[in-house]
């Protein structure tokens, strides 16, 4: 079996084998011997050393993660974000928010209520000057302009409410 | 008074704490619930159950007619209101009060005057307790910007501008210049406005390197006050407080005696009942000030049960019956050991520590010696966005502070939260920073480390932490796991599946 | 002597709890396990694990020969046995030393001396300390029946048949007359034979309404031997305890001072070292008899810790590292408030305490202040029908024992075990018992209590709940749940299917 | 929705009606009304009062039972055996050990091995006296008649080993 793992920016090709009662593991080409038992749906008992359950102790929970062929895999105390790639979904994943360059997307962190919004289409912002005012959890968030320039579209209103992830303004 | 069935007007790890309480003392519990917490656990827990109404808290949890009505339908005769919401509302002791109802905190004239920053900083100099410079009387929404600024420049930069119906950091912003002054002014009374009904703020200096230093008290209706060992609380962010221990590494016992008396001087000055806290700031020259009085039980009171033995809500519910404090003062005042705690938030550490709410596929609490968890949570639960993202309580006990941060390291590593973001990486972090464990730090230490690290994540991945993530997805995958919850072999999805088939069936 | 890196030769809640203690303390931890164990919580809880053979004890935690192969293969440089399996075996503890390992426990020549309980009679008759009458040699297998009962009549009847090399009630039989001793003489042979691979036995007055009473005690490797505040072992069926407590209500002060400086005697004149508890018979005149003593960690241990605050296990491993007792004297035998202990088994309690082995389908501990579940199990996991089926142990601590005894009431009632049946409803019935919160009982309570309930079950539901539990039913068939666990809806059943599928792909 | 549902020796109608937002239960033609709600596979929320959420709350956690169609219920603090009964289900049930009348069917309380089998076919046995031992848990447990007779069946040999509920012998 291969999977293209997609972790931290880089695919990585992970190919398994059935050797004894474990298995053979290569991830980009560095071997591991592993012996994999399953604890319920999510979690797995990994014992990384001689295939046959002598080794390190590695208890992993792997969850679905936010995005479509997502995984959430905790595993020694750190959670690593992976996308189980495949053609379609690397076609889906472009034009992310938060790039250094090209217009600024300001995306809602969480889901919550647009409480204000502070700057209307065609107005110039400073860097860090506040635009819309979301609140979640009690807490007023204000999402700001990571760069100077002029928004072109403000998505929300006043009293709405927004999922994680939603487009509230754009400044180019 | 009698307090034999408590409606507890909250909801959260709080609700479940007091019944607990309740449940020790052999005493009945009425939980109330919002539409989103129907199946929460301090719901399950209680005796019985009550729907208060929509989420937002404005339409439940603070809907004053709803409780009353509620305590008369269930039979209650007494009312605890945890912290947050209502528990530092003077109209809510007061409605218990007209109702027949034990309110288990302080009087509400008590509330009333504590709960007005300006009078509380009033009542600490008629006792003699030092307080920050600042305004001594409230700013309401009409004074205009340009008095405000006045007045700012006349205490002087860089200072701090809070809510004068403030708590847990909210209505609270640093101004550090002219420049933020209309801004934070707007947001201040905005957010003050919203959460306690009331846009009026004050003014204060801002110490610059202060320590949040607070003193535990109990007070009877005899006229007994015990102040407990203090509580080191200077690790925030946007003026919540994540981590606090006892006792703290900057109070000698000289000092203690000093900050302790204070304290109880203040509520015995304005005939205090129940528990309450005295907050204050330390200067680095060891002079401390008065900052303001909680009215009501803290989150962080588990530090103080740890350190002295004590339980407080309990005590809170006997004071309340009018039983006479029987604690030794001098067994108060004297550390047993050392605690610590961390509150594990559904917050993103890695995006300014912004709300992250969302379902908990897996939770797993740690156990053990020395470790006590006081949890709202339950797995395959959601963490509702309407409320304080604060899931659970992780607390660490043992002989001294390395050992306490040690096991509490331990406990971190045990700590299964998945499917939300938590605090729990920023913790795992901090634990092992040089300067907290030298205890080097002040109020400011989230912020300048925020600052520090440039965006640095701390839930950083190792490379080989990496790899092994790629073994186990792998693994996972072929092992029949799936990546989408609607297909996926996780235990919350059949739940999902079933509550749909619930909400069909309706 | 170095312990940078320990291996725990044992399985369950007591390798859990090493792997905490060593954890706290910054120590590398090495698991070993059985097939069955495979997926265990010690496993996932390790730094590393090693398979050491299958399922029956024999075959993996009681071969020596492979715990020292793994303590070489992972670089372990110490070993901690828990308590059962080879725990006591001085043959284990000479091989640790041998291989060059640190043995967390007393010496090989102090294990068999105290080891074989007439031995240990005699050690404890030369340090002054009273024995119960009975045989002072070992009774081997090739001793006839009849010459064991010549013995037995010149003891006088009713006496208790023991195991030589007995501990945790195995091997061990009361005899209340002659037309009982052929049976309970080749049950107690055969069960000590299996167990400790030695059936000899020996016999014992058996006083009539005993109490079990037993001495924690420290030492270290510097001639300081330090007794802890008793503990309250008397509730037992079938000779192994069942609820521990301390202080117990039947010790004055002055019987303290007696029976600890008695215990501490005893240990100091055979030179023992690290954890280990004296156990004794407290008769109703207030006379104690030594009766044997642990050389290891008892299963009771946290009952100690609570009400010391001491860790004992993370003093172990001090200890063995050749550090000095630091522990107050006189605060070890001053008891801070009261602790009391429930072992959970999966033991049906209405059926004569039979194991009930099975998988646990829905597990949730309880939590909150002054409670400590110290647990093996995890939710979905089986318990294994081949080692002993204690699956956690629950303490709850408070100012006195009516207020410890009501935390553990709501404690219990919160502990949610399903799938399997285990001895929460026979603690929940013991916890309401008169006699019981009253301090009237002794070793023979739970006997007592069984012949004259004359079946009546402990866990009964009432009509309420009858009708209570058919509505449930109803509403989770209505709501989707299903009967059976191949088509179930629970989570534990994917992971059956998932193993099934491992198990199709190996 | 109807069920019929064997509780301690006795069957109950249980009979559910939606009703606004909960439900309308009578047991037997007692009514009750009933809010529910799931909180996963296997754990129930009952609110019993108005049926509209307000009243007693009874959690509830419901698993398989170890027979077919059987549902253990754990209410208030105590764990109550269901049976869903069908007429299939109820002709399989006859003839259960523990009667106090008629042979005397000696089973196994849990898995485990036998080690010893004390008596053969003919022989006569008093009550009290050991049939079969068989250890489970590192445990001996002698299995004993319950009132005199004769032993008809032996019905396993020394070093097998039996599921729970197994018949071991039979005493006539």
């Amino acid at each position: 079996m291969q999977y293209a793992l997609r972790i931290g920016g880089r695919t990585r090709q992970v190919v398994l084998r059935r050797a004894g009662q474990g298995w053979h593991v290569t991830v980009d080409g560095s071997s591991f011997d592993v012996h994999a038992a399953v604890v319920d749906g999510a979690r797995l008992s990994l014992v990384v050393g001689d295939g046959a359950g002598a080794g390190r102790s590695v208890p992993a929970v792997v969850v679905p993660g936010r995005e479509a062929d997502a995984l959430d895999v905790a595993v020694n105390g750190t959670t690593v974000a992976v996308q189980v790639a495949s053609p379609e979904r690397s076609r889906r994943r472009g034009g992310a928010a938060g790039d250094d360059t090209g217009p600024q997307r300001i995306t809602a962190p969480m889901p919550g209520k647009v409480v204000r919004v502070l700057v209307a289409p065609g107005d110039t912002v400073a860097a860090k000057q506040g635009l819309v005012v979301v609140e979640a959890m009690k807490m007023e968030n204000e999402l700001r302009a990571t760069r100077p320039g002029r928004v072109t579209t403000v998505a929300v209103a006043e009293g709405q409410s927004v999922d994680a992830g939603a487009v509230l303004a754009v400044v180019e | 008074m009698p307090v034999t069935k408590v409606l507890i007007a909250n909801r959260g790890e709080i609700a479940v704490r007091v019944i607990r309480a309740c449940r020790d003392m052999g005493i009945a519990t009425v939980a109330v619930y919002s539409e989103c917490d129907r199946t929460a656990r301090h719901v399950r827990m209680a005796d019985e159950a009550y729907p208060i109404g929509p989420n937002p808290p404005r339409e439940s949890y603070l809907r004053i007619d709803a409780l009353i009505a509620v305590a008369r339908a269930s039979g209650a005769d007494a009312v605890h209101p945890g912290y947050g919401f209502l528990a530092e509302n003077e109209d809510f002791a007061a409605a218990c009060r007209d109702a027949g109802l034990t309110f288990i905190g302080p009087s509400p004239e008590v509330i009333e005057q504590m709960g007005s920053k300006t009078a509380a900083r009033q009542a600490a100099m008629a006792a003699g307790m030092p307080v920050v410079p600042g305004t001594t009387t409230p700013l309401g929404a009409d004074v205009p910007d340009a008095e405000v600024r006045r007045i700012a420049e006349s205490i002087g930069y860089p200072l701090m501008l809070k809510a004068v119906s403030g708590g847990g950091g909210k209505g609270m912003r640093v101004v550090n210049g002219p420049e933020d002054l209309s801004g934070a002014l707007r947001a201040a009374r905005s957010e003050a406005g919203s959460a306690f009904g009331d846009s009026a703020v004050y003014l204060e200096r801002r110490l610059l390197r202060p320590r949040h230093i607070e003193v535990q008290l109990l007070a009877d209706h005899h006229g007994t006050v015990i102040p407990f060992v203090e509580r080191e609380c200077s690790i925030q962010r946007r003026h919540q407080k994540v981590i606090e221990e006892s006792p703290s590494l900057a109070v000698s016992p000289d000092l203690r005696r000093r900050l302790t008396s204070a304290a109880a001087s203040v509520a015995a000055r304005v005939g205090y009942t129940n528990a309450g806290t005295i907050e204050c700031l330390l200067d680095e020259d060891g002079s401390f000030y008065f900052l303001e009085m909680n009215t009501r039980l803290q989150v962080e009171h588990p530090v103080t049960e740890m350190v002295s033995g004590v339980d407080l809500v309990q005590w809170q519910i006997r004071i309340a019956r009018g039983e006479r404090l029987t604690i030794d003062p001098e067994a108060a005042l004297t550390p047993r050991a050392h605690a610590i705690e961390c509150r594990i938030y559904a917050e993103d550490p890695d995006n300014q520590f912004l709300p992250s709410p969302g379902r908990i596929l897996r939770l797993q609490a740690p156990q053990g010696p020395g470790v006590r968890d006081d949890s709202g949570a339950t797995e395959g639960l959601a963490v509702p966005i309407f409320y304080d993202p604060m899931i659970s309580k992780l607390i660490a006990w043992a002989d001294d502070r390395p050992q306490a941060i040690a096991r509490m390291r331990r406990a971190l590593r045990e700590y299964e939260v998945h499917g939300i973001k938590t605090t729990i990486p920023f913790f795992r972090w901090a634990l092992d920073d040089a300067d907290f464990l030298a205890g080097r730090f002040d109020t400011a230490f989230i912020d300048r480390t925020l600052a520090e690290r440039g965006g640095a994540p701390f839930d950083q991945p190792a490379a080989d932490d990496e790899t092994l993530a790629a073994i186990a997805a792998a693994l996972h995958l072929a092992l029949g796991g799936g990546t989408a919850p609607a297909v996926g072999v996780t235990p919350a999805v059949s739940a999902w599946r079933q509550q749909a088939r619930v909400e069909a069936l309706r």
